[in-house]
């Protein structure tokens, strides 16, 4: 294999995984706009994501976009419905509080997968077939185009509903200050709840499109949940761009790292330039200063 | 005329492309009360933060007692004997009011982690009289009552007097109030004045930026005006009060 | 003034001392010896995040080095303990220390981040140098502590041990917390430019405290690695730093106590639990939120309203 | 406290004067029921919950009921311990088996060695019984033999440059000094070595380095679910050289998951899986499809091979209870002594020198077609 295709391999395995870890980024993002918190059952909605999907198409028989759907919105429901329970009803909470009740709805989420669905992993049929695409001796799956389409398309619909629509410009408004938006009339706690609500979705998407590669089990969630942490921050918390950014970066320095250096410290590899640069940059790659800050802590 | 004790030469402070100060140059006297007014968006704010370290100056230097103090860390310049108080009361909530005053004896005791971890002897010396310093400089405030108290349960009025009495505590050799009496009520405002003044009585020179004239003008012994960053007037209350450059900018240009 | 502070403390040190007289169960005194190892670690880790205000995800990487390196001296170099225990510590400060220096300039979740991925590096190091650590399989054969001749053998002998050594640090904790580098600690939670104003070294106070945190979880590490003679990575991995984290919420930060109450809870918890099986984990789960959602404060603080409540009760019946 | 007590009423009913009069026998079981080993421990909870089941519904072990408290340690070690020390001085069990991983059976060992209670271990590491601990046994086959098993069919193959993946756990490393370890003894260099986390989704990076190598053969050893993704990832890459697998393979499931891409990968095993075509003549027949069929109807999933060291495990103490009663020190020594024992994992012969009893014929090299496991020619 020439050296050029390993190259090639190496980064579209790090793109295909930094996808994933990018849309986890994006939804620890959205919620950290509209919270100042760290969600962290961030992973379990991936995991849930890939649950329901084996769920409703494996055992219920229905067709892959159907399922696709459904699972998305079942997710999506859970989120808010998680938002709804533990989050809303608290007056005041301080931020450090409402990151160990999103630790501990993890731990719900984990032990309610293990019941429903026992121990064992689960796979998914590829959305359109197993036969590797070749470029320059370089092998990608079909499986992987789609993860990178499902970014592309969640980076643009969240780009539109951001910039282009009421509701978006309103959750912007408030991540920036939520008492001025408060007092323009934005309805802070729905803002929450939407942003709980898109958080799961997403993370869902990415779970459905993820598990036909690697396969799914209850425990999946918090190696993700915490992958997706790192490039929130990496990118500069709050910072959608940098979160995707940085979830790309982190799969390709993995990738190469694993490549050219050691597998076996990969991770220490990827975990390392990440130190680096909030070292040299100590609020992230496109972070502002003021978000190094936290809100209440 | 008592000597200078707080001296700027040439103070610039720039945010990217912004100038904050520009060359800015005056001199504080010993024993005396400056007020620095000024519209918004003057600088006030600014210059308190690179005479206390918070920001370093883009260029110039400030000098205390003769030697240069612009560009240390904020401790550093506390160490030096300036000691301030903040635009939002920034008290110590987690602790008690006189815990809060007994922050302030920091700089003039000296028992690390480990002393105080084995209670030595002597950090419980030391403890005695930083609490004995506490009350006093409570009292001075008017706090004594409420020494037990946590501090994040008295009212703002009488969080800017804790501030006073915890910056006191450090017994400072320039004390510098940024806005104390914004929130106070006119019997407040009052009170604060003559506090202000039993302060220069105890041979602390206080630096004072304040919105309210009534105030300023009944306490200063000098008055600096900045407006965009620099030096529109300085002198006393007096020559303020009738410079014609200072009433255009607090009234509009008349024509 | 001062029996009056020291009293819960003497309460408890009796109560400790004399609980295990009737309870010989190696079962209950070895949940004793880990909620007091636990409790040890906590202690440390709220002295950071209750008290100073910043926050480590990587403590286990502490608890690892104190374990392995005394482990390792004991165990593969026949060093005596003591020794040991001086170079655990001297090594853990060292390496805090270099970390602290490096990170505490971060903030917030920055900072989270950071020492989370200190921890994961430590974590993965210990995994990768087989041919020292023994790698994922663990180090075997750490023998029980022995200070002048006298060797900790036994669960009874270790119990005494674990929780003279947490009522020591505990003294000396709340030494450091009444006085006026406690104070300025406390400064640093509220008001950092507050603290620096107060002429406060903010930095060199951070990663002072920094250090003095990752020894006692060092501390608390040396202790689990000779109680179970045995160590491997696994058992502080990341999971076991948001574990302590999560203890001292439940149980309440910035309170010594609520560290100790915390340890508890989530040790015994999962113990009360197993009968339930596959259910542990779900119901587990739902306690902990129920815990955090409706007592904000943690345990400590819950009791501290309650005991408030009741006080005023009292007086107001006095008074009618 | 978490007991289950498995004295069946039917069994009440039959023997009803003996059993009454009768004391249980008491087993202790630790697993890793839940947490990331739980794919591991929960087919050998199931299997002992099922066998004891059995044996009390047949009247139990000298007309005592047998009762077996299975405790889950979550794959923790700090909590093994505690479980195992409440095993011991709570429950006053006559033998403990489990636990599940080799990480938690090393924390337990000194636990058992100090209480002298036997312990016989599911976990496969060499470490828990070489050197020879008194009263520490295992059940799964070790690891060396399972090397030179795959060595051997290596070296019928003629295949002599091996590329080694491995996972970050305590099976995973220990599987990686063995194969270095014996390389030189069968003429075999190892020209790549790679490792991978336990967690890891994605193995594209460490194959395509091995690519570039000029490996005949890769040999993978993990127990946990990521394996199955080595496969999926070799076949993404185009990679053809004989993928063999360690004996941490031994669930159909992995296999199913892999999908076309499990298709004739090799890997040792014992002979569960193969048992439909085993001839009648084996010894291991009768045991095997016993235990499978039971297992499948009773569970409504596929049999594994963790189940089966369990299986063993049990067995092996049952039988020292039936002949020597519950004396921890007598059925230790009756377990060392035990020669020709048919279980699930092989033949067991124990004895002073060998606390694991199986060797390297007690594995089959097996391999994937048409999606069944069968035997490899």
């Amino acid at each position: 294999m020439s050296l050029l295709s390993q190259v090639i391999q190496f980064l579209f395995t790090g793109i295909t995984i930094g996808s994933i870890y990018a849309m986890v980024g994006l939804g620890f993002t959205i919620i950290y706009n509209a919270t100042g918190i760290i969600n962290f059952a961030q992973g379990e909605f991936v995991m849930l994501g890939g649950m329901v999907m084996v769920w409703l198409t494996a055992v219920l028989h229905l067709p892959l976009p159907v399922g696709f759907v459904l699972s998305v919105l079942i997710v999506t429901v859970i989120g808010a419905a998680f938002e709804r329970v533990a989050i809303y009803p608290l007056k005041k909470p301080k931020v450090l509080i409402l990151i160990i009740i999103t630790l501990a709805g993890s731990i719900v989420f984990k032990g309610a997968a293990m019941l429903l669905w026992g121990k064992q992993t689960y796979g998914l049929p590829h959305f359109s077939g197993e036969a590797p695409i070749v470029i320059l001796g370089a092998t990608i799956l079909p499986q992987a185009l789609w993860i990178i389409g499902i970014l592309i398309a969640v980076v643009a619909l969240l780009a539109f509903f951001f910039n282009f629509t009421m509701l978006g410009k309103a959750m912007r408004a408030c991540s920036i200050n939520p008492v001025a938006a408060s007092l323009v009339g934005i309805n802070v706690k729905r803002i929450v709840l939407l942003s709980f609500a898109m958080s799961a979705g997403i993370g869902a998407a990415a779970g459905i499109a993820f598990t036909p590669i690697v396969l799914m089990e209850f425990d999946r969630g918090a190696l993700l949940g915490l992958k997706g942490f790192c490039a929130a921050v990496l990118g500069g918390l709050g910072n959608g761009t940098g979160a995707v950014i940085a979830g790309l970066l982190i799969g390709v320095i993995e990738s190469f790292g694993a490549g050219f250096i050691s597998s076996e410290y990969k991770d220490a590899i990827a975990l390392g330039v990440l130190l680096i640069v909030l070292l040299v940059r100590p609020s992230g790659i496109m972070g502002g200063r003021e978000a190094s800050k936290l809100k209440e802590f | 005329m008592a000597e200078t004790i707080l001296e700027a030469v040439r103070v610039r402070k720039e945010f990217g492309g912004l100038v904050a100060l520009c060359d800015l140059d005056f001199g504080v006297r010993r024993g005396t009360v400056t007020a620095v007014i000024g519209p918004n968006g003057a600088g006030k704010t600014t210059l308190i933060n690179v005479m206390t370290g918070v920001t370093a100056p883009t260029s110039g230097s400030i000098a205390l007692n003769g030697s240069i103090i612009s560009g240390l860390k904020s401790h550093e310049i506390a160490r030096l004997g300036i000691a301030r108080t903040f635009q939002t009361a920034q008290i110590f909530s987690a602790m008690t009011v006189l815990e809060n005053v007994m922050v302030g004896r920091h700089t003039k005791t000296g028992c690390g982690m480990i002393a105080s971890a084995l209670s030595l002897g002597r950090m419980r010396r030391e403890e005695r009289t930083i609490c004995d310093k506490g009350l006093y400089y409570l009292d001075v405030v008017g706090l004594g009552a409420l020494a037990h108290q946590p501090a994040a349960s008295v009212p703002i009025g009488t969080q800017r007097l804790l501030e006073i009495g915890r910056a006191l505590a450090a017994e400072p050799v320039v004390l510098l109030l940024d806005e104390p009496a914004a929130g106070l009520n006119t019997q407040e405002t009052r009170a604060l004045g003559k506090l202000i003044g039993t302060i220069r009585d105890m041979g602390i020179t206080v630096i004072i930026v304040e919105h309210d004239m009534e105030l300023v003008m009944d306490i200063a012994d000098e008055i600096l005006v900045l407006n965009f960053g620099s030096r529109l007037a300085w002198g006393t209350p007096e020559h303020i009060q009738a410079s014609p450059e200072v009433i255009e900018v607090y009234l509009g240009k008349e024509d | 003034m001062a029996i009056k502070r020291h009293l819960p403390l003497m309460l408890f040190g009796c109560a400790a001392a004399v609980l295990p007289l009737g309870l010989k169960d190696p079962y209950y005194l070895g949940i004793l010896v880990f909620i007091g190892i636990f409790s040890i670690a906590t202690m440390g880790l709220n002295l950071l995040m209750g008290y100073a205000g910043q926050i480590s995800l990587g403590h286990a990487a502490f608890y690892a080095l104190g374990a392995y390196a005394t482990g390792l001296l004991t165990a593969k170099y026949n060093v005596h303990f003591l020794p040991a225990l001086i170079a655990a510590i001297i090594v853990t400060a060292a390496i805090a220390y270099v970390i602290g220096i490096a990170c505490l300039r971060l903030k917030g979740h920055y900072l989270a981040v950071a020492t989370l991925a200190v921890g994961e590096i430590v974590f993965i190091c210990l995994n990768a140098a087989v041919g020292f650590t023994g790698g994922p399989s663990g180090l075997a054969g750490i023998p029980s502590i022995e200070i002048g001749g006298f060797s900790f053998d036994s669960d009874f002998k270790f119990y005494y041990l674990v929780w003279a050594v947490f009522i020591l640090l505990f003294i000396l904790t709340a030494n450091i917390i009444n006085s006026r580098s406690g104070r300025a600690l406390r400064c640093l939670h509220s008001s950092e430019i507050a603290a620096a104003a107060m002429g406060i070294n903010v930095t060199k106070l951070k990663v002072q405290v920094f250090v003095l945190s990752a020894v006692y979880a060092a501390l608390a590490g040396v202790l689990y690695g000779h109680s179970v003679t045995f160590i491997s990575p696994q058992s502080s991995d990341l999971m076991f730093s948001v574990k302590l984290l999560t203890m001292i919420v439940v149980g309440g930060m910035g309170n010594l106590w609520g560290g100790v109450l915390g340890a508890a809870l989530l040790t015994l918890l999962p113990e009360m639990l197993s009968a339930f099986h596959d259910y542990e984990l779900i119901i587990y789960g739902s306690i902990l939120l129920v815990i955090v959602m409706f007592l904000p404060d943690g345990l400590m603080g819950g009791f501290e309203a309650l005991g408030n409540k009741i006080i005023r009760k009292v007086r107001a019946r006095g008074r009618g | 406290m978490k007991k289950i007590v498995f004295a069946a009423s039917l069994c009440l009913l039959l023997c009803s004067s003996i059993v009454r009069a009768a004391e249980p026998y008491k087993v202790g079981a630790v697993f890793a029921v839940t947490g990331p080993a739980a794919l591991l421990g929960e087919p050998e909870r199931n299997t002992v919950m099922m066998l004891a089941e059995q044996i009390n519904a047949a009247g139990g072990i000298n007309g005592h009921p047998l009762e077996v408290i299975i405790e889950d340690t979550e794959g923790d070690e700090a909590k093994t311990v505690l479980k195992v020390k409440k095993l011991i001085s709570s429950d006053k069990v006559a033998a403990i088996i489990g636990p599940t991983r080799s990480g938690t059976t090393m924390a337990a060992i000194p636990l058992v060695e100090k209480a002298q209670i036997p312990m016989i271990s599911c976990a496969a590491a060499e470490d828990i019984v070489k050197p020879v601990k008194k009263w520490v046994f295992k059940t799964p086959q070790s690891d060396a033999d399972a090397v030179r098993r795959i060595y051997e069919k290596m070296k019928e193959m003629k295949l002599t440059k091996a590329a080694v993946m491995s996972g970050t756990t305590g099976f995973g490393t220990a599987g990686r000094d063995q194969l270095k370890k014996l390389a030189p003894e069968y003429g075999i260099t190892i020209v790549a070595d790679e490792t991978y986390g336990p967690k890891d989704t994605d193995m594209t990076a460490q194959l395509t380095k091995i690519k570039g190598t000029d490996a005949q053969a890769i040999i993978n050893w993990e127990i946990v679910p990521a394996q199955t993704t080595v496969m999926k990832n070799k076949k993404q890459l185009g990679i053809t050289i004989p993928l063999f697998q360690s004996h941490g393979f031994g669930n159909i499931k992995y296999a199913q998951d892999a999908g076309d891409a499990a298709e004739s990968v090799l890997f040792p095993c014992g002979l569960l899986f193969a048992v439909d075509t085993l001839p009648d003549s084996n010894l291991q027949k009768p045991v095997l499809a016993a235990y499978r069929k039971a297992y499948e109807e009773k569970f409504k999933t596929d049999v594994s091979a963790f189940g089966g060291y369990a299986w063993d495990a049990l067995s092996l103490v049952v039988e020292a209870l039936r002949a020597v009663g519950p004396d921890s020190v007598k059925i230790r020594d009756y377990i060392e002594q035990k020669k020709n024992f048919v279980g699930v994992s092989g033949i067991f012969s124990y004895s002073a020198e060998d606390h694991c009893g199986l060797n390297k014929m007690s594995f089959a090299m097996l391999t994937i077609k048409d999606g069944k496991i069968v035997v490899a020619k």
